[in-house]
C-alpha cells in the first residue's frame, strides 16, 4: 500500500505539469477552437528562457532577493516574456487566417511549432542546457516510508494556486463570463458588446504565459531541457485538454492530472515500455463511451 | 488570378528539374573528397557537430603534414541524414552520385546506418560507420562496411563478465530506453549472463524500457527500488541517463549505478550534479580524454585549440579515425578504388595507431580489439579507470 | 385544474370521433400510435396519434414548442422514439436510422434550410437520387456501363426535378449564391429526387411572400397527382386552409384536435390553444 | 460544351507534366531520382488521406499508422516467409484497410476534433507497439531488415532507383484516374454532401456511417501499397519512420495542396518533399525556413495552392461549418 501511495504522488507530480499546460493550452484551446500545436514549443522556450534568466541574472537577483526570490523573478520574466510570444505569433500566423476555419489554422500552428523549435536550436545550440543545481535545495521528506522532495511540494503547491487563480478568473469574474462566451460563439459575443480583441489578446497572453511559467517550473524540477521536448509535452497537453472536454477550462486541469495518474498506472502496473499504448487506450475508450470528454456539456445537435 | 497559379506551377517544376541537373556536372577537383553521413539536424544534432568538427580537425592534420598521395589534401563532403532512415538513405545517395566522393564516414544510428549501407554497397563505395554498433549490421556479408566503433556483445560480454566479479553483485537491474543501440547493449548483456542466471549466480531483478525523451521516472524507478538490486545498468544515452541518476538517489536507491558507453559524459555530470553523478560508473572504451596514445594527444589539442572543448562522447572521435583509416589505406594503397580499399582494410590493415588506439578489423568488418574499461565519475567529475 | 382538463378532452373526444369516421374510409399512408418521446424530464410527445392518408395533403400545427418538429425527427429517424409506434405501409419505423427511413420512401426537408451550400443546385439534387442507385466502388472506379447507365439516369431524374421547380437555370450555380426562395424550392426538390411516397415538408413557407406561398402551394397540389402523400407542418394558416386535405392539431405534446380544415377552423380548443382563453372564462 | 481556353490550358498543363516526370529519371543522378521516388511515396500518401481529409473532411492526424501496417506486413510475410513483394502490394493494401475497418468502425461517430486525437492515438499507439517487438515480429527498434526487391521470379526485377522511380509513378498515375473517376462518381458525391453537412446528408437518404468508413478504408489501403513500396525501397522498416511529425506533414500535404483537389495534392507533396532536400544545404536554417514557408502560405493561400474547381469552391463557408460542428 505505501508503494501505492508513493507511485500517486509520483502520478500526481507529473499531472501536476501536464494540468498548468494543458491549462494554458484550453485557454486558447477552449475559446479559439484552435489546437495550438505551437503551445509545447513556447512552453519549451519559456524553460530556456528560465534557464537564460536564473543562469545569467541569478548571482545579481539572489544577492537582492535571495534564492526564493530568483525563483519567482526568473518565473514571472519568463510569463511575460512568454505572454509576448503567444501574443506576436497569435498577431502573425493566426489572425489572418481565422476568416479561413480551423484547418489552415492547424497546419498554421504546425508551421510555428517547426519554426519556434528550430530557432531555440539555433539561438540556445543543440546541447541539452541544465539549470543551475543551486537553485532550490534538494530536502528530502520521509514520511510514513514515502519519499517527498521539497521541490515537488513546492510545484504541486504552486500548480493548483495558478489553477485556482485562473478558475476564479474564468469562472467568477465579468471577464471570465466575457471568456466564456466568446468560447461558445465569437460573433454572437461580439455583437453582446463584448470586445473580442481584448479577449483574444488576454487569452494569447495569458495562456502562453503559463506555458512559460510552467516551462521554468519543468526546468527546474528535472534541471535538464532540450529543444525538443516541447513537441511531446504540446501533445499531452492536447491530450488532456481533450480528455477534461474541449473548451472546459477546470476540465483541463482534471485531464492533466488523470493524465499522470493513468501513465503512472500504466508505467507501474503494467509495463513502462507500453505506457503510452496504455493512456491512448484510455483515451480513445473514454471518447467512444462519453464522446465529449469526462467534463464536457452535452452540445444537443439541434436540427 | 487563374494565369498567376498555373505560372506558379510551372516555376515550381522546372526550378527543380533546373536543380537536379546541378547535381550533374560537379567537375573533377584535385582534393581527394571523403563523404561524412551524420545527423547534423534533428534531436542528435549535437552528436553531429561533434562528428563534423572532429572530421574536420582530423582532415587538418593529414593536410598539415602534406596531405595523401603526393600532396592531395583532403576535403570532407557532409550529408545530413537528422538520424532518420529514409533521410539516411537520401544522404547516402547523395554521397554515392557525386562522383569525386570516393569513400564515405557513416553514420550514427544503427537503424540509419542499415539503408545508406545497402546502398553504399550495391553502389560499391567503402563506408565506415562510426556510431552504428548494433550487431547485426556486420552479419549481413557486406565487402564495403565497416566500422570503427565497437560493438554491442562486446560491451554486454564485458559487463556480464566484470560487474559480478568485481562488485559480487547477485541481483541485476537493467533499463534501456528501446532505441536500437540501448537495447542492443541490453539484449547483448541478458545474452552474456545467461551461464550465470542458469547457475544460478545471478538473477536478473528488474529488465525493462523508458520512453526516450520523458523526463519523469520516478514510477519506474519506485518500482525498480522494490525488486533491491545489487547493481543497476542503465544502456541509454547520457540525457536519460543524467535524470535517472538524480531521480534515484532522490528516491533512495543507493546501489552503484552503472551506464553504458553512450550514457556518462561531461554533459551527464552537468546535468545531474557533481554530488549525485560522483560514484557512477561506465563500461566504455577509451574515452577521449583518456586516450593515452600519441595520436589522441595531437588530436585533442588540435580540437581543443579550434573549438575550445574536447568531444563530450566517444562517437566522434571514432568518425575522426574512420576518416583517418580511409585517407591511410588510400595513401599506402596508392588508388581510390573500393575494391583496392575494401581489400586493404580488411586484410592488411592491423594495429594501425589511431586516435582511439591501434586500428584493425575483422573478417566481417568489425573494429578489431576495442578494449572496455569499467570508469568511474570522480570527485571533480572526471573519468577514472577503476581498477579495484 | 385537473378537473378542467378532463372535460376539455372529453369534448375534444366527441369532434375526434365525429370527423374521425369520415377520414376512416381512406387507406393511411403513415400512422402514428401512442407516439412519445422525452428529453429528461421534459415529455416533448405524449402518445400522439396522427394519420396521414393517401394522396392527401395533411397539415400538422399547433402553437410553437407544441412538439411538432419533434414529432416530425421521430418519424424521420433523427430522434427514436421513447414509446409508441410509427406505422408506414405497415411496417414501424421505430428504429430505423433516416437514411433507411428515406429509402423506405419518406422524403423531408428541414426548417432552417440545411442544403450542401458549396455544391452546385444539380448536384444537391442528383444526392437525393443517392439512395435509388447502387453503383460500388469497383463500378465507379472502372466506369461500368451499369454505372455508366445509372449516372445518366440519375442526372436525368435531377433535370426533371429542377426543370420542375424552375431552378434548371441555376444548374452549375452554387447552392447557396441562389435567392432564398429558390433554395427552398431547391430543398424541395432534392427530397423529392428521391422519388418518395410520403413528403415531409417542416414549415415550407417561412420566409416566403404572399407570392411565393401562393407557387408553392400551386407546386404541391401538381405534384401530389404524382400519387404522393404530403404532410405539411405550417404555422402559416391560409397555407393550411388552402391546401390541406385533413389537419391535425398539437399541443403541448398532445393531439387536441383533428378533422377538416373548415371543422379546425372554428374549433373553440384551437383556438384555445393558440390564443389563450378569454378573460373571463379562467377558472 | 466548348472547350473554354480554361480547360483546354488544363489539358495542355497535364501533358507537360506527365512528359517531364517520364523524361526526368533519365536527365538526373541517382541521388534526385531518390528524392523524386520520396516525391512519389509523399504524392500517393497526400491522395490517400485526401479521400478522408479532402473529400469527406475528417480531422485524421495518425494517417501514417496505416502505411506503417503495410509496410510491416510487406516486411514481415515477405522475410519470414518469402513471399514475393508483387504479390505483397495488394496484401499489404488489405491489411492496412481491414485495420482502419476494425480501428475506425467503433469510433466513426466522432466529430471534428475528438476524432482528430483518437487518430493521433491510434498512430501513436501502432508506432509504440512496433517498437515493443510484441512476440518478436516487428523487430522492435530495429525493425525489419532485409526486405526483397519487388521481382518477377528471375525473369524481371526492380532494384534500381529508375526502376522505382517508375514504379512509384506509375502507380500514382493509376490512383489518380481511380481517384478522378470516384469524385466524379455518386460516391464522390455522397462524401463531399457528408462533408458539407452531415445531419443533411443522412437524411437524404446517405448512409454517412458507411461512407465514412468506406473512405478510411480507401485511404488506408492506398496507404498500405505506399508502405509496401517504401520498405521494398529501403529494404528495411523501423518505427522511426511512422511518427507523428509524418502524419502531421501529410495532413499539411493535403491542406497546402488544396482539400479535396488532386493537382494540389501533387503540389503539395511536391513543396514538403523536395523543400527540405532543395534547402539541405542551410542545415540547422533548412527547418526554419520549413516552418515560416507553412505559416506564411496558410496566411496567403489558406484554400490551398490550387482549391478544387467546383464553380470555385467558396473555402470560408465550407471549413467555417466544419468549424461549427465540432463543438
Amino acid at each position: 500500500m505505501r508503494i501505492f501511495l508513493e507511485q500517486m504522488i509520483n502520478g500526481l507530480t507529473i499531472g501536476s505539469f501536464y494540468a498548468l499546460i494543458a491549462l494554458g493550452y484550453s485557454m486558447v484551446y477552449g475559446v479559439m477552437k484552435l489546437i495550438n500545436f505551437a503551445h509545447g514549443d513556447l512552453f519549451a522556450l519559456g524553460s530556456y528562457l528560465g534557464f537564460s534568466l536564473l543562469v545569467w541574472g541569478s548571482a545579481y537577483v539572489t544577492s537582492h532577493v535571495g534564492l526564493a526570490g530568483g525563483m519567482i523573478a526568473a518565473m514571472l520574466i519568463a510569463a511575460i516574456g512568454i505572454g509576448m510570444a503567444g501574443i506576436i505569433v497569435e498577431r502573425i500566423a493566426y489572425r489572418p487566417i481565422y476568416p479561413a476555419g480551423r484547418l489552415p489554422a492547424v497546419v498554421s500552428a504546425l508551421g510555428v511549432s517547426i519554426f519556434l523549435q528550430n530557432a531555440i536550436m539555433v539561438a540556445w545550440g543543440p546541447r541539452y542546457q541544465a539549470y543551475p543545481v543551486n537553485v532550490v535545495p534538494t530536502v528530502r521528506f520521509e514520511i510514513g516510508g514515502i519519499h517527498i522532495t521539497l521541490l515537488q511540494i513546492i510545484i504541486l503547491i504552486l500548480s493548483f494556486i495558478l489553477l485556482a487563480l485562473l478558475y476564479y478568473i474564468i469562472q467568477k469574474t465579468t471577464f471570465g463570463a466575457a471568456i466564456r462566451a466568446s468560447a461558445l460563439d465569437r460573433d454572437t459575443a461580439a455583437l453582446m458588446g463584448i470586445n473580442i480583441n481584448t479577449v483574444i489578446f488576454f487569452i494569447f497572453a495569458l495562456g502562453p504565459a503559463l506555458g512559460g511559467t510552467a516551462g521554468v517550473m519543468v526546468g527546474m524540477y528535472y534541471r535538464q531541457i532540450s529543444f525538443t521536448m516541447g513537441w511531446n509535452y504540446g501533445l499531452k497537453a492536447f491530450t488532456a485538454t481533450i480528455l477534461g472536454g474541449i473548451g472546459n477550462i477546470p476540465g483541463a486541469m482534471v485531464g492533466g492530472l488523470l493524465l499522470g495518474i493513468f501513465e503512472m498506472l500504466g508505467s507501474a502496473y503494467i509495463s513502462t515500455a507500453y505506457k503510452d499504448v496504455f493512456v491512448f487506450l484510455i483515451l480513445i475508450l473514454v471518447l467512444i463511451f462519453r464522446p465529449r470528454g469526462l467534463l464536457g456539456e452535452k452540445v444537443a445537435e439541434k436540427v | 488570378m487563374k494565369s498567376i497559379k498555373y505560372l506558379l506551377v510551372i516555376s515550381l517544376l522546372v526550378l527543380a528539374l533546373g536543380i537536379s541537373s546541378l547535381g550533374v556536372m560537379a567537375a573533377d577537383k584535385p582534393p581527394v573528397v571523403i563523404g561524412l553521413q551524420g545527423p547534423i539536424t534533428g534531436a542528435w544534432a549535437y552528436e553531429g557537430e561533434m562528428a563534423k568538427q572532429s572530421c574536420e580537425i582530423a582532415a587538418q592534420l593529414i593536410n598539415e603534414k602534406g596531405g595523401i598521395l603526393g600532396g592531395r589534401m583532403i576535403e570532407i563532403r557532409i550529408a545530413d541524414d537528422a538520424c532518420e532512415p529514409k533521410a539516411g538513405a537520401l544522404a547516402a545517395m547523395k554521397l554515392i552520385s557525386q562522383k569525386d566522393v570516393v569513400a564515405s564516414v557513416s553514420t550514427y544510428g544503427s537503424s540509419v546506418c542499415e539503408p545508406a549501407s545497402n546502398l553504399y554497397e550495391k553502389f560499391k563505395k567503402v563506408n565506415i560507420a562510426y556510431g552504428a554498433t548494433a550487431v547485426r549490421l556486420t552479419e549481413r556479408g557486406l565487402k564495403y562496411f565497416f566500422r570503427t566503433c565497437g560493438i554491442d556483445s562486446a560491451q554486454g560480454i564485458f559487463f556480464a563478465d566484470y560487474v559480478p566479479r568485481v562488485f559480487g553483485a547477485k541481483r541485476i537491474a537493467i533499463m534501456h530506453d528501446n532505441t536500437t543501440f540501448a537495447l542492443g547493449v541490453a539484449e547483448e548483456t541478458k545474452k552474456a549472463l545467461q551461464p550465470k542466471i542458469d547457475a544460478g549466480e545471478v538473477e536478473i531483478v528488474y529488465y525493462d524500457a523508458i520512453t526516450p525523451g520523458e523526463k519523469d521516472f520516478s514510477v519506474p524507478l519506485t518500482k525498480l527500488r522494490e525488486t533491491n538490486p545489487d547493481v543497476f545498468y542503465f544502456t541509454g544515452y547520457y540525457p536519460e541517463a543524467a535524470l535517472i541518476v538524480s531521480q534515484a538517489r532522490d528516491i533512495g536507491i543507493e546501489c552503484p549505478f552503472v551506464g553504458g558507453n553512450a550514457a556518462i559524459n561531461d554533459e551527464f555530470v552537468k546535468i545531474a550534479g557533481i554530488e549525485k553523478a560522483k560514484g557512477c560508473f561506465m563500461t566504455q572504451e577509451p574515452m577521449p580524454a583518456e586516450l593515452p596514445y600519441p595520436e589522441s594527444k595531437t588530436f585533442l589539442d588540435a580540437y581543443k585549440a579550434k573549438y575550445g572543448e574536447i568531444p563530450s562522447s566517444p562517437w566522434p572521435v571514432y568518425a575522426a579515425d574512420a576518416l583517418n583509416i580511409i585517407a591511410y589505406a588510400i595513401d599506402k594503397t596508392g588508388s581510390t578504388d573500393s575494391d583496392v580499399l575494401a581489400e586493404y582494410l580488411r586484410n592488411e590493415v592491423n594495429a594501425v595507431p589511431g586516435v582511439t588506439g591501434s586500428i584493425g578489423f575483422t573478417e566481417k568488418g568489425d573494429r578489431e580489439g576495442v578494449p572496455y574499461l569499467m570508469y568511474v565519475v570522480s570527485e571533480e567529475g572526471t573519468f577514472d579507470i577503476y581498477n579495484k | 385544474m385537473f378537473k378542467d382538463n378532463s372535460v376539455n378532452m372529453e369534448m375534444s373526444v366527441d369532434t375526434n370521433k365525429i370527423n374521425e369516421n369520415i377520414n376512416s374510409d381512406k387507406k393511411e399512408a403513415l400512422e402514428t400510435q401512442e407516439l412519445t418521446k422525452r428529453f429528461g424530464g421534459l415529455i416533448a410527445v405524449n402518445n400522439f396519434d396522427l394519420k396521414v392518408n393517401q394522396g392527401e395533403i395533411s397539415s400538422l400545427i399547433g402553437p410553437n414548442g407544441a412538439g411538432k418538429t419533434t414529432v416530425f425527427n421521430v418519424v424521420t429517424g433523427i430522434y427514436q422514439p421513447d414509446g409508441g409506434r410509427v406505422i408506414f405501409k405497415g411496417e414501424d419505423l421505430a428504429g430505423n436510422k433516416p437514411h433507411q427511413i428515406v429509402a423506405k420512401g419518406i422524403a423531408r426537408t428541414f426548417q432552417n434550410i440545411r442544403l450542401f451550400s458549396n455544391m452546385t443546385c444539380l448536384e444537391n439534387v442528383m444526392s437525393g437520387q443517392h439512395c435509388r442507385g447502387s453503383a460500388g466502388v469497383w463500378s465507379s472506379v472502372f466506369k461500368s456501363s451499369y454505372q455508366k447507365g445509372e449516372e445518366n439516369r440519375i442526372r436525368e431524374e435531377a433535370e426533371r426535378r429542377l426543370h420542375q421547380v424552375g431552378l434548371w437555370k441555376f444548374r452549375d450555380e452554387l447552392a447557396k449564391n441562389i435567392a432564398y426562395g429558390s433554395q427552398r424550392m431547391l430543398e424541395i426538390a432534392r427530397a423529392l429526387a428521391s422519388n418518395p411516397d410520403l413528403l415531409i415538408l417542416d414549415e415550407p413557407s417561412s420566409g416566403l411572400n404572399d407570392k411565393e406561398s401562393e407557387d408553392l402551394m400551386k407546386f404541391l397540389k401538381i405534384v401530389l397527382k404524382e400519387d404522393l402523400t404530403i404532410l405539411l407542418i405550417e404555422h402559416d394558416m391560409n397555407v393550411v386552409m388552402g391546401i390541406s386535405d385533413w389537419v391535425t392539431v398539437m399541443d403541448e405534446g398532445k393531439k387536441i384536435a383533428g378533422g377538416l380544415p373548415e371543422d379546425i377552423y372554428h374549433n373553440p380548443l384551437v383556438i384555445e390553444a393558440y390564443l389563450g382563453k378569454e378573460e373571463g372564462e379562467e377558472l | 460544351m466548348k472547350l473554354d481556353k480554361n480547360i483546354i490550358f488544363k489539358n495542355w498543363l497535364i501533358l507537360i507534366a506527365i512528359v517531364l516526370l517520364s523524361v526526368a529519371p533519365f536527365m538526373m543522378n541517382n541521388y534526385w531520382i531518390d528524392v523524386f521516388f520520396f516525391f512519389g511515396i509523399y504524392a500517393l500518401l497526400g491522395l490517400s488521406l485526401n479521400i478522408v481529409l479532402g473529400e469527406v473532411g475528417l480531422f485524421d492526424l495518425g494517417h501514417v499508422a496505416f502505411m506503417a501496417i503495410g509496410a510491416y506486413t510487406t516486411a514481415i510475410l515477405n522475410t519470414k516467409f518469402g513471399i514475393p513483394i508483387i504479390i505483397l502490394l495488394p496484401v499489404s493494401a488489405l491489411a492496412a484497410a481491414g485495420f482502419a475497418w476494425l480501428v475506425c468502425s467503433p469510433i466513426i461517430h466522432l466529430r471534428g476534433d475528438y476524432l482528430c486525437i483518437v487518430t493521433i492515438g491510434m498512430g501513436e499507439i501502432v508506432r509504440l507497439t512496433l517498437i515493443n517487438n510484441p512476440f518478436g515480429i516487428t523487430g522492435g527498434p530495429n525493425g525489419v531488415f532485409g526486405i526483397d526487391f519487388p521481382s518477377l521470379g528471375n525473369i524481371f526485377m526492380i532494384d534500381n532507383s529508375t526502376e522505382f522511380y517508375f514504379l512509384i509513378w506509375i502507380v500514382v498515375g493509376l490512383t489518380i484516374l481511380a481517384l478522378i473517376n470516384l469524385q466524379r462518381s455518386r460516391i464522390g458525391r455522397a462524401w463531399n454532401c457528408i462533408r458539407e453537412d452531415e445531419i443533411a446528408a443522412e437524411s437524404t437518404g446517405i448512409d454517412v456511417r458507411y461512407y465514412k468508413l468506406l473512405a478510411f478504408i480507401l485511404g488506408a489501403g492506398l496507404a498500405g501499397v505506399a508502405g509496401n513500396i517504401y520498405a521494398s525501397k529501403l529494404m528495411i522498416v523501423s518505427p522511426e519512420s511512422f511518427t507523428f511529425m509524418e502524419s502531421c506533414m501529410l495532413f499539411c500535404i493535403v491542406l497546402i495542396g488544396g482539400m479535396g483537389s488532386i493537382p494540389g495534392v501533387l503540389i503539395g507533396a511536391a513543396a514538403i518533399s523536395l523543400f527540405p532536400e532543395v534547402f539541405r544545404t542551410f542545415a540547422q536554417y533548412r527547418m526554419l525556413i520549413f516552418g515560416a514557408a507553412m505559416v506564411i502560405m496558410m496566411v496567403f493561400r489558406p484554400g490551398g495552392i490550387w482549391p478544387r474547381k467546383r464553380g470555385a469552391v467558396e473555402f470560408k463557408s465550407l471549413l467555417l461549418k466544419a468549424g461549427r460542428d465540432n463543438v
